[in-house]
């Protein structure tokens, strides 16, 4: 859903900047509290650079996880859901807003002039929707993991076709090609619906192993502490007894795995002797697999997250070149065509 | 860390492009995509003016053709869309295939406009080191949490790819491979652990790097401000696409 | 070294090993050594020698830049990768590289229900691998949770568990606390595997390590790697007596230790 | 522990120090300990004591869920941090946590230069700490790339460079080769570190270490922790003589070795 240049007008695209620039801003203020506090934080220490970079790694990572949906649109995780329900919503933005820069300006993923655009819709807009989601969510259910989880599944699930309806605002107010808005709108919130799904089951399977290992991690997530326990012997015998996050973790790891299987599925129907490699490709080897003994998720970027293991090299520049130069020779002629009609229409009158 | 993302972005060869100072470019490449999404459809001759300067700044930072173009894969998802434009939009059809022309239009200037950003935002990410850039953000204003952040993020993507490498051959050694369907299970149990993983190595990390006295600001060699000389030299791109705008609107 | 008898079988045959990392730092100048089915074996050497690198290839973790590698008779190349990584089990030098599953059960279970195995089978084998590390307590906490030596152990019940014909363990001991040491060095010597006529037999054994009463312990023979070559292999007591050698290759022994005074222990 | 005579300078205090990681899991039952400037102290322990736990909150890493740290006289909270930090020299157990540069070089150099050391001065200080634990050869290379014990050695370095006057350590023999063992311990017999006033001192050495016989040559004092309590605390010597007592806490003593055939080198 990264959009390019030219996509939005540049007088509201230079709007949708002000407006993110203010987002941004009210958040740069609401995430030094937010991540000020916690158990296993040093006293005093400055964590909230370091913890949000992380995050932002990780949604990095998984919004590698590109699957088409439909054609010539492929949906990939958004995260603002899970960065809310981690970090907190003042975090999440910034988390999401630097992944977006920074795949504008190394990666050219999405436009220079459209970032106010993206960032206003997959950093605020998603952030915002699943936080309060979330929020509302946790006032009524009963306290509890499972509440926790399920709130994370809903709020992600709302939160993309979300996006997609704010996009359809803005291109309402400033969308370059004159396509009926009701169609975009049908085909934007249709398509985020199905991407929404993948959106929940990941996250609420993220959120669900987080908790059942550092519910300390989970900002929404009340901590169950127990009292220290003091003495000065060793304890008769050391092994207290285990709690048991098994069955969550392996339903959660489930989840995940049947959102993965349908994904990749998607991508696997229009080429089924491909099954295994795609399951490699785009699974989560993805990134690990071009590198065997060194690299990172970045510099594999252009090859694995956006298309895949089937277009190769130049190839895929040259078709877009291409068709540029074709569409724009169509464009030309349609105008000269109906220029000359004019004319002619004049001369005859 | 750091140095390998990058490893293929970045073409380290000596270019006067590659020498100016990071903020110069990226204020320039921000400037020049401003105007050419400013510039109205029907200026063809504009757009050409602008894929001509782009191939000046490519040849003067030795950037080969080729790399651009593979770097442009990304501009894929968004090709298929506009081509699709001409079928779905509304308004007067041509007399060939029955095509919208105001699909067609709206199909052009994506793609020529998605084009020519790519094409410039590529070009600033070939010849400019990681770091710079967010060095060069900082210099132009960003945040310093955000760039910090940012900064972070970078670092972090190693651990990451680190972690995922180890879990990777750990799974190998055991005699797993991933063939099909019935392995999606560890797979996704795999993603689900990398998260916790990740995030309590960049703990430790971050508990190593406060252990040797970290404050919360990177030392880094302090490095002069740019001359004006290279701000002008930085300033000819979006000058030029200035002429190349405003030509196109009086056309 | 001269062929050995044709009736004693070979589990680990490298010759003319090299490998250069991907950055074009060389690690093996050119590794021959062979490894008799049911022998111990320590493998010395100083940091930075080219003893993980070495490992890695006799599991085909690493692909050789030249020479080749096969185990119990087949190379370690493509469609026999499979087999190779069933028949040798690798205890990585540093745990977090081996665990990666959300509980140390599962991480225990994950090598033999590779393998096929499941249910009640699976259950005592993961079980039994606990015990004898001393982990049972601890199998359903995460892996990443544990203290680093309790990661250690984890790490080699990953591999007990898959009774392997064929151990390669990288540093075993290291972060151990003694009794786990010498718990592991009885583990070791009493270890046996089935074969598959069924018959339990001794697998074979390759210890990497630093500790070099250790290997005087368990190891009868010893090859020592410098530099990304052999530079002697023989007998573990005759090796780590011959002092110009051993300071040769950095390995001198430790304080308050005089190999000639002690003979190791049968088995 | 009787108190310390007034003119003694106490450089870490911890009393009834009590921790549990956030998973609920406790690892620190209430710990004492005091260790005078100057002195070299061992810290031992079976697997899982409680070691790192400990060790992690004398630099502020872990802050206490009950009692108290102290360090050169200062409470290990809030405003004070960065000064404990500054004094307290930590060696993580996993070289990969402490590892975090692109360059072995930029990583030596951190420390320092987070304590505002510039140019010619800090160049000077990277290059002896590297000199020091034999990696000069390596410091343009990635930490990442290099072996286990090549990093041990780097991480070593990192601490090295600081100066800092409190030197703690956490199994920083392990994965070291014999030699790199005893140079290391060369080096922390003989290191002398400048206090406020510009005199060259002695730094505290406080040793986590498995290694029996490594702690008796380094350390004249020890102490056991087990089950997450102090449970013994007095001369080596003593402490590895006492048969029970290790074997009660899974200290047996190494193969080939009898800690009252030897006496600890002086320094
Ligand atoms: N991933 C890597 N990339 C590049 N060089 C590497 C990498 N790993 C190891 N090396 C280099 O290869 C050489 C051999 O490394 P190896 O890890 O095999 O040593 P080792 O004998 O296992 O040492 P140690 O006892 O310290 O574990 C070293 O010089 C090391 O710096
Ligand atoms: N991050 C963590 N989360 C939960 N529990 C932990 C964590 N780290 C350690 N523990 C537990 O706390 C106890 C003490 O661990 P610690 O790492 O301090 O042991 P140690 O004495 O350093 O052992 P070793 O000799 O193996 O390094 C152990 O039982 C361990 O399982
Ligand atoms: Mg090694
Ligand atoms: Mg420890």
């Amino acid at each position: 859903m990264h959009v390019p240049d030219g996509f939005i007008d540049a007088p509201v695209s230079l709007a949708a900047g002000a407006v993110a620039a203010a987002a941004v801003a009210v958040s740069l203020r609401g995430a030094r509290r937010e991540l000020g506090h916690g158990r296993q934080q040093a006293p005093g220490a400055d964590r909230t650079a370091p913890l949000a970079g992380l995050v932002a790694a990780f949604l990095f990572a998984v919004q590698m996880l590109n699957f088409p949906v439909a054609a010539g649109t492929s949906g990939h995780l958004l995260g603002g859901a899970l960065a809310a329900v981690l970090v907190g919503p003042y975090t999440g933005v910034l988390c999401v807003t630097v992944v977006l820069l920074l795949q504008a300006f190394l990666f050219a993923d999405g436009g220079l002039t459209a970032l106010g655009v993206n960032i206003l819709t997959m950093a605020v807009v998603t952030v915002v929707v699943a936080y309060a989601v979330f929020h509302l969510l946790q006032r009524v259910l009963p306290r509890g993991r499972a509440s926790v989880t399920g709130g994370a599944f809903a709020a992600a699930l709302v939160s993309v076709p979300a996006a997609a309806v704010a996009f359809t605002g803005i291109y309402a107010l400033g969308g370059t090609a004159d396509v009926p808005l009701g169609r975009v709108f049908a085909a934007m919130t249709g398509v985020h619906v199905l991407i929404g799904l993948g959106e929940a089951a990941i996250t609420a399977a993220t959120v669900g192993a987080v908790l059942a290992v550092r519910p300390d991690l989970v900002h929404a997530a009340q901590r169950l502490d127990s009292p220290l326990e003091l003495r000065t012997s060793p304890a008769p015998d050391e092994a207290a007894a285990p709690r048991k996050p098994v069955r969550r973790l392996w339903a959660a790891g489930l989840l995940l795995a049947l959102v993965l299987g349908g994904g990749v599925s998607f991508y696997a129907s229009a080429e089924p002797d491909g099954l295994e490699k795609v399951a490699a490709d785009n699974g989560i080897d993805a990134q690990e697999k071009a590198h065997a003994t060194e690299g990172s998720p970045l510099a594999d970027y252009a090859v694995t997250g956006i298309a895949g293991a089937r277009l190769s090299g130049g190839l895929a520049g040259v078709v877009g070149v291409g068709a540029t130069l074709a569409v724009g020779t169509g464009a030309f002629l349609a105008v000269r065509r109906s220029r000359a009609a004019g004319r002619a229409a004049d001369e005859r009158s | 860390m750091g140095a390998a993302p990058a490893d293929t972005l970045y073409l380290p060869v000596g270019s006067p492009v590659h020498r100016l100072p990071p903020q110069c470019k990226i204020a320039a490449v921000c400037c020049f995509v401003v105007l050419v999404v400013a510039t109205p459809r029907e200026a063809f001759p504009a757009f050409a003016a602008y894929a001509l300067l782009l191939a000046c700044v490519a040849a003067a930072g030795r950037v080969r053709p080729g790399h651009v173009l593979k770097r442009m894969l990304i501009e894929v998802p968004f090709v298929a869309f506009a081509v699709l434009l001409p079928f779905v939009a509304e308004g007067p059809r041509t007399d060939m295939l029955g095509l919208s022309v105001e699909g067609l239009w709206g199909a052009w200037n994506i793609l020529a406009k998605g084009t020519l950003g790519v094409a410039a935002s590529v070009l600033l990410a070939s010849t400019t080191q990681l770091r710079s850039l967010l060095r060069g953000l900082e210099r132009l204003r960003l945040p310093p949490l955000l760039v910090q952040i940012a900064s972070f993020m970078l670092r972090y993507a190693d651990v990451l790819a680190g972690e995922l490498h180890r879990m990777r051959l750990a799974r190998l050694s055991r005699g797993f491979d991933a063939r099909g369907p019935r392995h999606w299970g560890v797979l996704a149990k795999t993603a689900g652990a990398l998260f916790i993983r990740c995030y309590e190595r960049g703990e430790r990390v971050h508990l190593a790097m406060l252990s040797r006295g970290w404050t919360g600001t990177m030392p880094r060699s302090e490095e002069e401000a740019a001359t004006r000389a290279e701000w002008a030299t930085a300033a000819c791109l979006p000058l030029l696409a200035l002429l190349v705008c405003l030509g196109g609107w009086t056309l | 070294m001269t062929d050995p008898p044709p009736d004693r079988e070979i589990s680990l045959e490298v010759s003319g090993l090299a490998y250069a990392y991907p950055d074009g730092h060389q690690a093996l100048f050119g590794v021959d050594l062979t490894v008799e089915r049911g022998s111990r074996v320590a493998l010395l050497g100083p940091n930075g020698a080219g003893k993980t690198t070495l490992v890695h290839h006799l599991n085909g973790l690493l692909a050789p830049g030249a020479g080749t590698v096969s185990v119990a008779g087949l190379p370690v190349t493509g469609e026999h990768l499979k087999e190779v990584r069933r028949r040798v089990g690798l205890v990585f030098q540093d745990p977090d590289d081996q665990l990666f599953m959300p509980t140390v059960r599962e991480d225990v279970a994950f090598g033999p229900s590779c393998a096929g195995l499941r249910g009640e089978e699976l259950a005592s084998r993961v079980a039994k691998a606990l015990r004898q590390v001393g982990m049972e307590a601890h199998a359903d906490r995460a892996p990443h949770h544990l203290s680093f030596g309790q990661r250690r152990r984890v790490a080699v019940a990953t591999v007990l568990a898959s009774h392997p014909e064929i151990l390669v363990l990288d540093e075993p001991s290291s972060n151990l606390d003694p009794a786990a040491r010498s718990e592991l060095a009885a583990i070791l010597r009493t270890l046996r595997v089935p074969d598959a006529d069924g018959r339990a037999r001794r697998p074979t054994v390759l210890m990497v390590t630093h500790d070099l009463p250790y290997a005087l312990e368990l190891c009868p023979r010893s090859v020592v790697l410098s530099g990304g070559v052999i530079v002697a292999d023989g007998g573990t007591q005759d090796l780590l007596g011959d002092a110009e050698l051993m300071r040769a290759h950095r390995l001198e022994l430790p304080f308050g230790f005089d190999p000639r005074s002690v003979t190791a222990p049968a088995g």
